[in-house]
């Protein structure tokens, strides 16, 4: 077994478990504090991704630098998604807002579909794609480095901003327990929509992120999306360092799990580890 | 008791309805519209044991569906096993892998519990992919043999396939509904609202709870079968797929979960919407048929957030005030 | 003899110790009450009394047969039944469903239950409210569904976990009447209360629990004097 | 809720009665391709070339080699004009058994052509069959389809067997030119698609007699977030060549992770599929020079057939995008079909499958002959050629009487 391929398995299954990471982050922010599983978040990977490659496509913005704007664009969608689709159905059968949201991720792909067609597009002339750095004969590529750096950079700010600011202990009180948050003065609607807007823009980073090294279409969002469900229950519904560590940890799994198993069998070992872990704990790594 | 009378004529009506509208309208594809809708509504109620009644949210049901279709397919294909026996093993295996997922599982809660249904559907769908007698991911195709009731083939008409999924639709309501009024059904609803509670009634929850899934993969290994043995091909990726799961959920979460009718009503208002919007907009390559679909199911999400049961009794709950 | 003994009971969670040593026991035909400020373990007792919990170390013994280790469900069969200090009633249920799933643990059959719920319905004057949504009624209404269905297992001994908090002064006076009620239709009865009046009104004796000690037992008048009971109380009243 | 229930009964009683469609006058085929979901973009590019296709029978176009162009309409049926209609499978076996049952209800379609993927084209021949009804697949490679014994199935397109075998004679003929080309590995995705293609590839190394050895076989979930692992497995085997049974999506991701990890190889091969569709070479440009890949056509092939151009402007015009190989297949089958009809002289199920029995089409628009079916009703007239992606665009490379340029060899120098 050459030692430069298992470090290239580690490197490559770190760099893309971060950008798994900051996806779980998302999701796992908008389940633990509303406990709604938002069946549209793939959708609004997809969203991210066509909007910077739209940026890119018509008016030569670099996926780098529209970054900011897409995160913002993202930010709006998750408001609107609460205000519009969620507010609604709050405080109803659990199962109510994952059929909304389900509905609403066929909604989303399919105008997609519509207005910008089904073909799958690649950014490859962008300030980073195509490069990569080399050394001992292991290889990192630049979009991906970029991409898992600037991920580990936004889940921190995320994780202190929950942790350190005032919206963020309002946000965790509501987390705890609704009723009692509403009682202490706080709002936990206006709570709920800031969440799904952060939820929604975590995403769209991941999104503005992952278009500089993977295609776009208006399907792409589904794969990452089942895999954050597992990552999220895998770190504990709800907590962000939890999320975090679990992506990394199913990055690496899938990697160098599939490089020794059999690479089809690499979300199968996510999955199995899912199952071992959560028997052991049952309200998973980091469950609280 | 006036609720009892109420849902045999309700029933009844449905029944005589399914039977006699297919004979009226000669078309296989309502038929084919007739067959779908009924198998789902089967599939919901199954789902609804647990999931609804017992208020287990499972994601992982197309193990059992897929259990059921290749139980009934696998020796059918290799054997000429008769199919009748074929569903009945699917069913008793899937009720001893309940039993066996049943134990580590319902010790978590909520979307722990969902997670790991999906988790192990997933698991067990990679199994069957690489599983060479059922010809992994090619999946199993049935063999052209003899039509008749013995092989569970029918060639020139669709009526059978109908009349045998509406039997089985007859029993699973009738076994819903009977279950409904024993104490059962009423420790099912206790364990979904109040689990402790209902321990302190003295109620054996993971007893139950195991109970309904049981009952549940039963049924739905049983609809597994039907639907192999009606598409004719099955494989991984179709009976097995999360696709599968979450329609099931879907179906019964759009009708009312944990409500008699509601997998009936979500199978009415989904199965032909599909249908239609894909046959009336679809063939565009655009989606306009599925933009459609979304939108409607947000729509009745947002309009009637108890589904579409909940709908109804505010309807008749308005005309009574009247 | 008696109907409940706990000996040696302890609970510990960790290094936290919930309940340390407790020795006490209820006769049959008694009101006990038991007091203490929040976190003394008076719940844990009764997570521990009927199941929910099993005790670090200690038995616990029901008419002279060790249920230490019987788990929850079992007890409400072997006639002990609690109510929660949080109510819990089955919010989605009829009032005549919540006490039917009571009655279902003597009588496995729907209707033989319905009747006998119906007469617990009469017994706690909840019959005209029988075909309300429980969820729907009033905090006074759900506490007295809870206590119904709880005599509608049937049990020889109940617990009460704070069944009268939240009630104001009108509904407490039921409550006290429909648990002298039921205290005369034979069964042993404990009690957790805060509200000191209601708790020297009936009960027989009084066992008070600080930080997981049982402190003092004795007679209500006796405890009303007891210095280390004051204590425990004024004690809470600082840190609060 | 009696009323409301009785009420959803009777409109589905009304749907039912509502989807009696009324017939057509003129010649309708119906066309059973993925246009909505993971495959929308494939069943597209098929909508539009058959859109093409139905023009050129129907309008009078001056293709040499392309019979049926020139008249308008189809001649044994006095010019009566085709008319293609589409039906969605989603990429479903179920959606599209469905769809089948339900051309067959209309009664209006004289033929049915497809499907896109060998698993839906597998169940949907099979209701055709049933019906006694002739099915036409243009695309699906899965050899297995022909290897069934149906009466009323064909297909135009090479299967896996094809392109193998023109795979490993390629290899021959490299061999002989004292290239290094014996340690081969596999790449397959877990469909009936990538593991019929795969054994067909074993099946060829065995016939080899110990000449090549597949040093890594390497399968991969379809739908994967990336493909690292499979890779660096890849990389690890140290193949010569390395061959692909690969859709779009995960081409592009095996492509750039190649260049990323620095795998080298001397080919790299791909079966139909994500290769042939042009964007992969436009919009990878660098990244994926010096592919190959089996090619039924590619622009290049106007350099040979000049007369093909005018299909490939119409294409474009429509698209935006080049003819590719699967794209001309889907094109010579309407062909096939309005062949059929016209020699038949008639509409009817029989006569038509009987005309489609003996045809022996002789047509321009793919490399072979035309199409004449086996009984088991393959197309045994095809023929496979094997392009190279060059500065971003399809070059045909082998076999000699069809290269119009050199090949690059080895692919990364």
């Amino acid at each position: 077994m050459d030692v430069t391929i298992f470090l290239q398995l580690v490197i490559s299954g770190l760099l893309i478990g971060f950008v798994f990471s900051l996806i779980a982050v998302g999701l796992t922010l908008i389940w633990g504090v509303m406990d709604i599983l938002n069946f549209a978040h793939g959708d609004f990977l997809m969203l991210a991704m066509f909007s910077a490659f739209l940026m890119f496509a018509n008016l030569g913005v670099d996926p780098v630098f529209s970054l900011p704007v897409i995160v913002g664009l993202l930010f709006f969608v998750g408001l609107l998604t609460f205000r519009l689709v969620i507010k609604p159905v709050l405080g109803y059968h659990a199962l109510i807002a994952l059929l909304a949201t389900f509905g609403l991720s066929i909604f989303i792909r399919n105008v997609v579909l519509f207005f910008l067609g089904p073909d799958f597009r690649v950014i490859n002339q962008s300030v980073l794609a195509g490069k990569r750095i080399s050394f001992l004969g292991l290889h990192l590529s630049l979009p991906q480095l970029v991409s898992a750096i600037g991920c580990v950079l936004i889940t921190y700010v995320v994780y202190l901003f929950i942790s350190k600011s005032k919206f963020g202990r309002a946000l965790r009180a509501t987390a705890l327990d609704k009723d009692t948050a509403l009682l202490m003065g706080i709002n936990t609607n206006r709570v709920f929509a800031l969440t799904f807007g952060l939820g929604a823009a975590c995403v769209g980073a991941a999104g503005g992120f992952l278009v500089n090294f993977y295609y776009v279409f208006p399907e792409v969002g589904l794969n990452f999306a089942i895999l954050s469900f597992v990552i999220v229950a895998l770190g504990g519904f709800g907590n962000i360092g939890g999320a975090f560590l679990a992506g990394i940890l199913v990055g690496l799994v899938e990697n160098i799990g599939g490089f020794f198993v059999g690479p089809e069998f690499k979300y199968t070992l996510v999955f199995i580890l899912y199952l071992i872990v959560i028997s052991l704990r049952p309200k998973g790594l980091f469950g609280w | 008791m006036q609720n009892d009378k109420n849902f045999y004529i309700i029933f009844s009506i449905i029944l005589i309805f399914m039977a006699v509208a297919p004979l009226v309208i000669q078309n296989t594809h309502f038929q084919h519209l007739l067959i779908m809708l009924l198998l789902f509504a089967t599939l919901s109620q199954a789902w609804n044991l647990i999931g609804g009644y017992a208020g287990q949210v499972s994601f992982g049901h197309a193990v059992f569906f897929g259990i059921g279709s290749y139980a009934a397919m696998a020796p059918l294909t290799h054997w000429g096993l008769t199919p009748w026996v074929g569903m009945l093993i699917g069913g008793v295996v899937a009720i001893i892998v309940a039993l066996i997922i049943g134990v580590p599982v319902f010790r978590l809660k909520g979307h722990y519990f969902a997670i790991s249904t999906f988790a192990v559907a997933e698991v067990v769908r990679e199994l069957f992919t690489n599983w060479e007698w059922v010809d992994g991911p090619i999946g199993l195709d049935a063999p052209v043999l003899e039509q008749g009731f013995y092989n569970l083939m029918f060639y020139k008409n669709k009526l059978p396939y109908l009349y045998i999924v509406l039997v089985f639709f007859f029993i699973m309501m009738l076994l819903t509904f009977r279950m409904e009024r024993t104490r059962m059904g009423y420790y099912f609803r206790a364990i979904k609202q109040r689990p402790e509670a209902a321990q302190a009634m003295g109620v054996h929850i993971s007893k139950y709870k195991q109970y309904a899934l049981m009952m549940s993969a039963f049924f739905t290994a049983i609809c597994g079968a039907l639907y192999g043995l009606y598409i004719l091909h099955i494989e991984p990726a179709t009976v097995l797929s999360l696709d599968i799961s979450i329609k099931i959920v879907l179906i019964t979460a759009l009708g009312g979960t944990g409500a008699l009718w509601g997998p009936l009503l979500g199978s009415i208002i989904l199965i032909p919407l599909q249908e239609y919007s894909r046959i009336w907009l679809g063939g565009t390559g655009k989606g306009i048929d599925l933009i459609l679909l979304g939108a409607l199911i947000v729509l009745i999400c947002i309009y009637e957030p108890r589904g579409i049961v909940g709908l109804l009794k505010r309807f008749n709950f308005q005309k009574g005030k009247n | 003899m008696a109907v409940l003994e706990a000996k040696d009971v302890s609970m510990y969670f960790g290094e936290l110790a919930a309940l340390k040593e407790i020795n006490l026991s209820v006769e049959q035909g008694e009101i006990l009450g038991l007091i203490g400020p929040n976190g003394a373990g008076k719940t844990t007792f009764f997570n521990c009394a009927t199941g929910f919990l099993t005790c670090t170390r200690g038995d616990i013994f029901f008419k002279g047969q060790n249920i230490t280790r019987v788990p929850g469900h079992r007890v409400c069969h072997i006639g002990i039944c609690r109510t929660f200090q949080i109510v819990q009633s089955f919010s989605e249920m009829t009032v005549l469903e919540n006490v039917m799933m009571g009655a279902f643990c003597r009588h496995p059959n729907t209707s033989n239950s319905m009747h006998s719920a119906q007469d617990i319905l009469d017994f706690t004057g909840l019959a005209d409210k029988r075909d309300q949504i429980a969820g729907s009624l009033t905090l006074a209404d759900q506490k007295r569904i809870e206590l119904a269905r709880t005599i509608a297992t049937e049990p020889d001994l109940i617990l009460l976990d704070e069944v009268m908090a939240g009630l104001n002064p009108a509904e407490t006076e039921e409550a006290i009447e429909l648990i002298k009620k039921i205290h005369q239709k034979g069964l042993t009865i404990i009690v957790v209360e805060h509200v000191m009046e209601v708790i020297m009104n009936i009960s027989h004796r009084i066992a008070v629990f600080d930080s997981g000690e049982l402190i003092v037992e004795g007679p209500p008048e006796k405890i009303v004097r007891d210095e280390r009971v004051i204590q425990a109380y004024l004690g809470e009243e600082y840190h609060a | 809720m009696k009323k409301s229930i009785i009420l959803a009964l009777f409109l589905i009683l009304l749907l039912g009665i509502s989807s009696a469609v009324s017939a057509a006058e003129e010649v309708e085929v119906a066309l059973l391709y993925p246009l909505s979901g993971p495959l929308t973009e494939a069943g597209k590019r098929m909508k539009s070339v058959y859109e093409v296709a139905a023009e050129v029978i129907n309008g009078s176009y001056d293709i040499q080699g392309v019979p049926y162009a020139k008249s308008e309409g189809i001649p044994g049926l006095n010019g009566a004009k085709i008319t293609v209609k589409f039906y969605d499978t989603q990429g479903s076996p179920e959606v599209g058994k469905a769809e089948t049952e339900r051309i067959l209800q209309e009664g209006t379609a004289k033929l049915i052509i497809g499907a896109y993927q060998s698993a839906v084209s597998k169940p949907t021949s099979f209701v055709a069959e049933r019906h006694k009804f002739p099915f036409l697949c243009a695309v699906s490679s899965s050899a297995a389809l022909t290897e069934r014994g149906l009466k009323y199935f064909f297909r135009v397109a090479p299967t896996d067997f094809h392109d193998s075998r023109m795979f490993f004679n390629f290899l021959d003929d490299m061999r002989k030119q004292g290239k290094k080309v014996e340690n081969v590995a596999i790449v397959y995705e877990k469909t009936e698609f990538g593991v019929h293609a795969m054994k067909e590839v074993k099946k060829r190394v065995d016939e080899s007699k110990g000449i090549y050895q597949v040093v890594a076989d390497v399968p991969y979930a379809f739908k994967s977030t990336d493909v690292n692992a499979e890779v660096l497995k890849i990389k690890a085997a140290k193949p010569d060549v390395i061959i692909h049974a690969t859709l779009f999506s995960e081409m592009t991701l095996f492509a750039k992770t190649y260049e990323n990890l620095g795998v080298k190889s001397n080919a790299n091969l791909s079966f139909c599929g994500g290769y042939q569709n042009p964007k992969f070479a436009s919009q990878l440009k660098d990244t994926v020079e010096g592919y190959m890949g089996s090619c039924t056509f590619a622009e290049d092939f106007i350099r040979k057939k000049a007369q093909l151009k005018t299909i490939n402007e119409m294409y474009k015009a429509k698209t935006g995008m080049n003819l590719d190989g699967i794209a001309m297949e889907g094109f010579t089958t309407l062909f096939v079909a309005v062949d059929a009809f016209s020699r038949a002289k008639a509409t009817d199920p029989e006569s038509v499958t009987q005309a489609l029995r003996t045809t022996e089409l002789v047509i321009a628009t793919l490399p072979g002959k035309g199409v004449k079916f086996d009984e088991n009703g393959q197309n045994i007239w095809i023929d496979s050629t094997m392009s190279q992606i060059q500065k971003g665009e399809y070059k045909v490379v082998w076999p000699s009487d069809w290269a119009t340029t050199a090949m690059v060899w080895p692919m990364r120098p």
